[in-house]
């Protein structure tokens, strides 16, 4: 393995914000805020060109820290699922942090609030640790990135210091360190068998003994325990529904994507060799569970932001069906990007619906969706915002939501895997009823009182992640090419 | 030697022992003792393993600092005495995961007992690699921590630094910026200030030691600093030292110095040895220690904050 | 020229709901909106003949022939008018106007769509946002009406993309509509694409068992909107069926399947229809029974591999759209004033969906005479026709009546009631301009042939009017969905439950630990069994 | 029985507890200890692994021991935060139950 | 001389070890925790003393030898200040 040029950019990507992180800590005070708004542009180029060089190359981007090849030493590859990825977190932690200025100031007349230094410190620290996901290519340099996504998401959840996101952040952390210690175990386990823990390498080696089963089986559960995936979603709703909005937007668009990306790379990178049907049959059916029962949950939450939790609970099932789809023999290619323009499209349209369900909140001083009638009036960007992720949601046209699906029911036609066109469908006319919920009564003739004026800028954040959710629907052919530079023909081929 | 196998056996009984009473423990503190015990013991399994880096590690920071973690927070948990707890599991369920953790830990036993054979293993190349990017390093360990998994290393400071600022963002807005509460709330009395007294700068001593032969013999940065740590935490429960206040610039450029250090030395070698995070050949050793230091002073300052918990009392 | 037009059709009503976004342009947006289906208009003209146009560009591809010309050009006409009339005095409502102009691009768009992907869309367009057209309300009527009939068209919009991805499935070279159906009669999924078809653009049209919705909707919609919901809106399921089935091949059973599908739609709602008292769900079910027709035509169609039968149920269809939307504004226009000039042109228009000679209902008829030409159908066909004129007679008595429809002539626009006269001449008309061959329907036989129905119908009707017949709530079968759906509802606490018990710690734990020794199992089961071969 | 033997067997019987614990004890501070438990059991399996990987004049693996170093800090790092958020419950409700229905009593649809 | 040697270490130890069994008979016999205190570090320490004066002859070097000596003498501290620190703390419990 050798490194590429411009492959450096890959370990900057990564040091940019931990570097801020360390600066931020330091200097303290409001120096964390202006460090992590400075971040963003820079990260967004580190990002766009890192995306460049590798639909350039057409081949994964490639650097070798420190030079000592692996085994023994560590690298950092970017293919194309890894830079579109790294996109999207460079697109909607600005956007977080944007949208979180005025609430996460820090207060005249004190150096340095809690509050603040904490949001800006975790929001730098939740992008460097998906970044090293996106790109790590080292197990164990995985499970760390894990490790610091999990302690940077942690204390945005209780960031406000009542009981219940206490109880929620503790419940998120316990039950992450479960699924930690169990990829952990797992991780042990194929060092043990083949003596690196080089994605690659591993890739080339393994082949289906029952240690690789026993590593496989829980590297897979823990991952699904910080994925939050049915039956395991113990900590998603209370967590997600309680954190700030602009923290609830990145935990929900893409702190939960982290662990969802390394399950695809566990079983699509390091295990192609495994016969996979079976397994990814099991995942399709949590995920398909998980739609269906997610969604039927949020049809039943009196308020919003519980709401959109649960949504998300239902839409990371859509993205576990990518396992059936895409290891599939025929249909495969479809169902890797339809998985992935899931994945972006939930992105983008949660985090903008978050953000919303934030305005909203201050604008009416409440969210229970029974005291919505004629909001939408009222607050007429934000519920055009609203709805416009609720289309995505339901996977309506146009939107990156109804790409996903097409995609995805395109894949089950082609490989004859009709039990998983059910989740899909059901789950998007559930997700309709929810949307009705927020909606119809919203744009009724009542009248609602405004608390507080939104600010414009606030709501147009949001629209905008919106808008890249649905510019999704447009993605030129070449967009499909890019998001397969890099991937290992389907698993279970191999044995 | 026969005794040695049997004495194997007997501290694994023991260990696995202690293990189950530590869950089975009735009591809260009890069960907070038995850990304790637990992890002082699992630093002589480590000696058996030939893993004597692990061991003083375990014993620093499994037996010790974790130690006075629990029990500090045993106690105060104790004080706060009305704290409602959840119901326990119904029996069925108690049964059902246990039948489901034996099953695991079964197949775990069984993978771990048929692991391949001759057992795939890196200790040729790292020893290949001693000479090149690990340059003058005796200690395997050191080198794979600090040069051919720097990037773990480092990132693994990280996490400790956002640990630290978890820890203190659960405190009261109002007190933001004060002194973390002490570790003990009463006065300490004679005894314990004289072990403080005797122990903390022999410690001091022992801990820089160890660092200090990291390079070449059993020991390092991490093992170093968590044993100036620990003599950190006996001052402070000896009242011979307070927490610092959570704003002090001091304290703050303490916690980030070994990361931020490492972090600039890895940016450096891109310049120096045309890599990141590589080290110029002849200038390995030096450097590598270079960062070592930084990281003591890190993982000394590090430990004993997460353990005193978030800033207590008022700012000013 | 026509490649233009056909951008524009869509265009311009995309650009008038561009300036809807900026609020000084809203009002004159809004106020000239009836310009926005102009080029829609000169488009469908234009490509009545010739050989069909196809655009494409941005993932998106238009097409536009005959049959689907014919339908963009009278219901472009119809949003022209029901724009013009409507915003003459209608205060600007940026919700309604939103949603009518997305409706529009929807209404037209699905007539030029050229791949599924932009079929999908435009149809999902003419479906969803016509929820805004009627039913953003406080009103628990309306809103009942506008829940169902949200359910029914989301649930249409899922059957349809699963009979899509199979569409296109088969179709490996693209997904151009004009290459998944050349593919489709090869095609292994053949069969369901047919059910799906039908079943997806049947909830579109109303038809059993779909066909509860249309009632509620044409009630609670205000009589502009029930105009051209009924008229051009249910004509996106037509367009469907016309597209999506599979017309030039050979398929005798799912044909005749098809057709009987269609004629029990036909003689259901004229049957439920027949019970009604109130103007708008006469009217409404007399569309679910007109749509059984068509239904039935194009199954004889298919099961006759006869292709011909889409243009003629393309006119069978466009005359429909036309009478359906005039009859909305009769009972507007009719409802204040009744001069006895006014009464002969309602009853004509009413009769002409029954095929009263001289009207375009006559005109209608014969075109679908391809397909009912002897044996069953035949029969079925008269017997229909003399069941419609039965119930367009019902229609037009409990219009004169009087206490049909008590807010009718408050929802109408003045300005639509005083076009009252033309659009009925207009829809009467009309479609002699556009038939193949009009002086067919001129001759004696097929006079007579039209009129002995008509006047059996309406004698019949006269004697039904003494009877006391018990009203069947209007919606019919929706009332069973409802209790249903509340039966479901009535689990919902039962789900909340089981994820409050999902969520408890030592369930969630022992779920991962349940989770890892399954996938192990499931692994070591496939590595069981791969052993003797190895 | 040779010592990598003997510590997989104690390994595997950890984590068998602490998975037991884990999930049955309602205590969270418990439940921490439990976690420690599995995750030395963890570590233990790298130790056996590094202790199998015997080569090249060295006694051990040198890789999964400096692993187990660098998991032994943040599984402190992760007590350490759990510790600060259970004191923190505890002070704040009285209660330290991870019970959800215990939160979700009382309807709060306030701003955040 | 080295037999000599051998003979005194076995005999240290061999003490040592006889007042760690006596330590940890009266931990498990005495009647309550004072005793129990006095009876383990008493007898700890002491042992720990003669095992680690049976070992400082076999010491490889006088460093070690002195490191051994150090062993000693932080346990004797650190025993001897906890034992204070229970004592103390058990009687606060009994007032």
């Amino acid at each position: 393995m050798t490194a590429s040029p411009g492959g450096a950019l890959l370990v900057f990507a990564v040091l940019t914000p931990v570097a801020g992180i360390l600066l931020s800590f330091a200097l303290g005070g409001r120096a964390a805020e202006r460090i992590t708004l400075a971040l963003a542009p820079i990260g967004l180029a580190l990002a766009g060109f890192i995306a460049f060089l590798v639909a350039r190359s057409g081949a994964p981007l490639v650097y070798v820290i420190g030079g000592l090849p692996p085994p023994l030493g560590i690298a950092l590859r970017a293919d194309g699922a890894s830079a579109t990825m790294m996109v999207a977190a460079a697109l909607i932690v600005p956007a977080a942090a944007f949208y979180a200025r005025a609430k996460f100031a820090t207060p005249d007349g004190v150096a340095e609030s809690r509050g603040a230094l904490t949001f800006w410190i975790m929001l730098q620290a939740i992008w460097a640790a998906l970044n090293l996901i996106f790109l790590g290519a080292d197990l164990f340099n995985l499970y760390v990135a894990l490790e610091l996504l999990t302690f940077a998401a942690v204390p945005l959840v209780c960031i406000d210091g009542r009981p219940e996101t206490l109880a929620a952040a503790l419940r998120y952390l316990l039950f992450a360190l479960f699924g930690s210690i169990s990829y952990l175990l797992g991780v042990a386990l194929l060092y043990g068998g083949y003596g690196t823990l080089d994605i690659v390498l591993l890739g080339e080696r393994i082949a289906a003994t029952p240690l690789v089963w026993t590593a496989a089986a829980l590297m897979t559960a823990g991952l699904l325990a910080k994925t939050a995936l049915f039956p395991l979603h113990i900590w998603l709703p209370p967590a997600h529904a309680n954190a700030p909005a602009a923290a609830s937007a990145v935990l929900s668009g893409l702190v939960v994507k982290g662990s969802f990306f390394l399950t695809l790379r566990l079983w699509f990178y390091v295990l192609p060799a495994l016969p996979m049907a079976a397994p990814a049959a099991i995942l399709g059916t949590l995920g398909g569970c998980a739609a269906l029962f997610g969604s039927i949950l949020a049809l039943r939450q009196p308020r919003l932001k519980l709401l959109v939790a649960y949504s998300t609970v239902a839409q990371i099932g859509y993205l576990f069906l990518v396992f059936p789809l895409a290891s599939a023999p025929a249909g495969g290619a479809l169902g890797w990007s339809g998985g992935f323009v899931q994945v972006l499209a939930h992105a983008f349209a949660k985090a903008a619906m978050f953000l919303s369900a934030g305005v909203l909140a201050e604008a009416l001083g409440h969210d229970r969706i029974a005291h919505f009638s004629g909001a939408a009036r009222a607050l007429p960007l934000t519920f055009l915002t609203l709805g416009l992720g609720g289309l995505s949601l339901m996977g309506l046209p146009p939107s990156g939501g109804f790409e996903a699906k097409w995609l995805m029911l395109r894949a089950c036609a082609a490989s004859g895997q009709w039990i998983w066109a059910v989740p899909i469908l059901g789950g998007g006319l559930l997700a309709g009823g929810y949307v009705y919920r927020i909606l119809a009564p919203a744009l009724a003739d009542g009248v609602v009182e405004v608390k507080a004026r939104p600010q414009l800028s606030r709501e147009l954040v949001a629209l905008g992640l919106v808008g890249v959710a649905l510019a999704l629907a447009f993605a030129p052919e070449g967009f499909f090419e890019f998001i397969q530079i890099g991937r290992p023909l389907a698993g279970g081929g191999a044995s | 030697m026969s005794v040695l196998p049997a004495l194997d056996v007997g501290l694994a009984l023991l260990v696995v022992g202690v293990a189950a009473w530590t869950i089975a423990a009735r009591n809260l503190f009890a069960s907070v003792v038995g850990y304790v015990a637990y992890g002082l013991l699992l630093a002589l399994v480590w000696v058996r393993l030939y893993a004597p880096d692990v061991a003083l590690t375990e014993a620093a920071v499994g037996g010790g600092v974790t130690g006075v973690l629990l029990v500090t927070a045993g106690k105060r948990l104790d004080a706060l005495a009305s704290a409602e707890v959840g119901v326990p599991p119904g029996r069925a369920l108690k049964i059902l995961a246990g039948a489901l953790a034996a099953l695991v830990a079964g197949a775990l036993a069984w993978v771990v007992l048929t692991l391949p054979s001759p057992a795939p293993s890196l200790a040729p190349a790292a020893a290949e690699a001693a000479a090149g990017p690990g340059a003058g390093l005796g200690n395997p360990i050191t080198a794979v921590l600090i040069s051919y998994r720097s990037f773990d290393t480092m990132l693994e400071k990280v996490v400790l630094i956002l640990a630290v600022l978890g820890v203190w963002s659960v405190g009261a807005d109002a007190a933001w910026g004060a002194a973390p509460a002490p570790l003990r709330k009463v006065r300490p009395d004679g005894a314990m200030i004289l072990l403080a007294q005797f122990l903390a700068p022999v410690g001091l001593l022992i801990g820089v030691h160890i660092f200090w032969v990291g390079a070449d013999a059993p020991g390092g940065a991490f093992q170093g600093g968590a044993l100036l740590a620990a003599m950190g935490m006996v001052a402070m429960m000896a009242r011979l030292a307070e927490p610092p206040r959570i704003d002090s610039r001091k304290l703050r450029l303490a916690l980030v110095a070994g990361p931020a250090v490492f972090l600039i030395v890895g940016v450096a070698g891109l310049a120096l040895a045309d890599n990141l995070f590589a080290y110029p050949q002849n200038f390995a050793k030096p450097l590598i220690l270079f960062i070592e230091a930084f990281m003591v002073l890190s993982i000394a300052v590090a430990l004993p904050m997460l353990v005193c918990g978030p800033p207590n009392g008022s700012p000013k | 020229m026509k490649d233009v037009l056909l951008v524009a059709t869509l265009a311009a009503p995309l650009a008038f709901l561009a300036a809807c976004f900026v609020r000084a342009w809203r009002p004159r947006a809004l106020g000239l909106q009836f310009l926005a289906p102009a080029p829609g208009l000169a488009a469908g003209l234009l490509g009545l003949s010739g050989t069909p146009v196809s655009v494409s560009g941005l993932g998106f591809a238009l097409r536009l022939d005959p049959p689907g010309a014919l339908l963009l050009s009278f219901s472009a006409l119809l949003w022209i008018v029901a724009s013009a009339a409507l915003w003459r005095e209608k205060a600007p409502d940026a919700r309604f106007g939103v949603c009518w102009l997305l409706t529009m691009i929807g209404s037209l768009g699905v007539f030029v769509a050229g791949d599924l992907v932009s079929f999908y869309l435009l149809y999902a367009l003419v479906s969803l946002p016509a929820y805004g057209l009627f039913a953003f309300s406080d009103d628990p009527e309306k809103k009942r009406a506008g829940a169902v009939y949200l359910a029914f068209a989301l649930a249409g919009e899922a059957v349809l993309l699963a009979a899509f991805a199979l569409l296109a499935a088969g179709a490996p070279q693209g997904v151009g509509i004009a290459e998944v159906m050349a593919a489709l009669p090869a095609s292994p999924y053949r069969g369901a694409v047919l059910v799906l078809v039908v079943a997806g653009f049947g909830m579109k049209m109303g038809l059993v068992p779909f066909n509860g919705w249309m009632p509620l909707n044409y009630r609670a919609a205000p009589i502009p909107v029930a105009a051209v919901l009924s008229g051009a809106g249910v004509k996106a399921g037509v367009i469907g069926l016309l597209r999506f089935l599979p017309l030039g091949a050979s398929m005798a059973e799912a044909g005749e399947a098809l057709a009987i599908l269609g004629f029990v739609t036909a003689f259901y709602g004229l049957a439920v229809g027949l019970t009604q008292r109130e103007s708008k769900s006469i009217l409404a079910y007399s569309s679910i029974s007109q749509m059984g027709v068509i239904a039935a035509a194009l199954g004889l169609g298919l099961a006759a591999a006869d292709s011909g039968a889409a243009g003629d149920m393309a006119f069978y269809a466009a005359n429909h759209l036309l009478v359906k939307a005039a009859l909305f504004v009769t009972i507007g226009a009719l409802a204040a004033r009744q001069p006895l000039w006014a009464l002969a042109l309602a009853g004509a228009l009413a009769l002409s969906l029954a095929g009263l000679p001289l009207t375009g209902g006559a005109l209608a008829k014969l075109a679908s005479k391809a397909q009912f030409d002897a044996g069953w159908p035949k029969n079925l066909a008269t017997l229909s026709s003399i069941g419609s004129a039965m119930l367009m007679t019902h229609f037009f008595t409990r219009l004169v009546s009087g206490d049909a429809a008590k807010d009718a002539a408050t929802e109408t626009p003045a300005a639509l009631a005083r076009l009252w006269p033309a659009v009925a001449l207009g829809a009467l008309l009309l479609p002699w301009l556009f038939a193949d061959n009009p002086g067919e329907a001129l001759k004696l036989d097929a006079l007579w042939d039209g009129l002995w129905p008509v006047a059996t119908g309406v004698a019949l009707a006269l004697v039904w009017r003494r009877l006391s017949v018990p009203q069947i709530p209007a919606g019919d079968s929706i009332v069973l969905y409802e209790r249903g759906f509340a039966r479901l509802m009535a689990l919902g606490p039962a789900f909340e439950r089981a994820d409050a018990n999902l969520r408890q710690w030592p369930a969630a734990g022992v779920s991962l630990l349940l989770i890892v020794l399954a996938l192990l199992a499931a692994g070591l089961e496939q590595a069981a069994e791969k052993v003797p071969f190895r | 029985m040779t010592p990598p033997i003997l510590a997989g067997l104690v390994g595997a019987a950890l984590v068998g507890f602490g998975l037991y614990g884990l999930i049955c004890d309602p205590h969270p501070l418990r439940k921490l200890l439990a976690f420690n438990l599995v995750g030395s059991g963890v570590f233990l399996v790298f130790g056996i692994v590094a202790r199998r990987g015997a080569a090249a004049g060295f006694a051990f693996d040198p890789v999964p021991q400096a692993m187990v170093i660098t998991g032994i800090v943040v599984a402190f790092a992760a007590s350490a935060l759990a510790v600060a958020l259970i004191l923190r419950l505890a002070a704040a409700s009285g209660k330290v139950t991870l019970d959800p229905r215990a939160w979700t009593k009382r309807d709060d649809g306030g701003a955040r | 001389m080295s037999a000599l040697i051998d003979l005194f270490s076995v005999a240290a130890i061999g003490a040592g070890l006889f007042f760690f069994f006596a330590g940890t008979v009266g931990l498990l016999r005495f009647p309550d925790s004072l005793t129990r205190l006095h009876a383990l570090s008493k007898a700890d320490n002491l042992g720990l003393g003669l095992v680690v004066l049976g070992l400082i002859p076999r010491a490889e070097n006088p460093l070690a030898a002195l490191k051994l000596l150090v062993v000693w003498a932080l346990v004797l501290l650190s025993g001897a200040s906890t034992a204070q620190l229970i004592g103390r703390a058990l009687r606060r419990g009994r007032k």
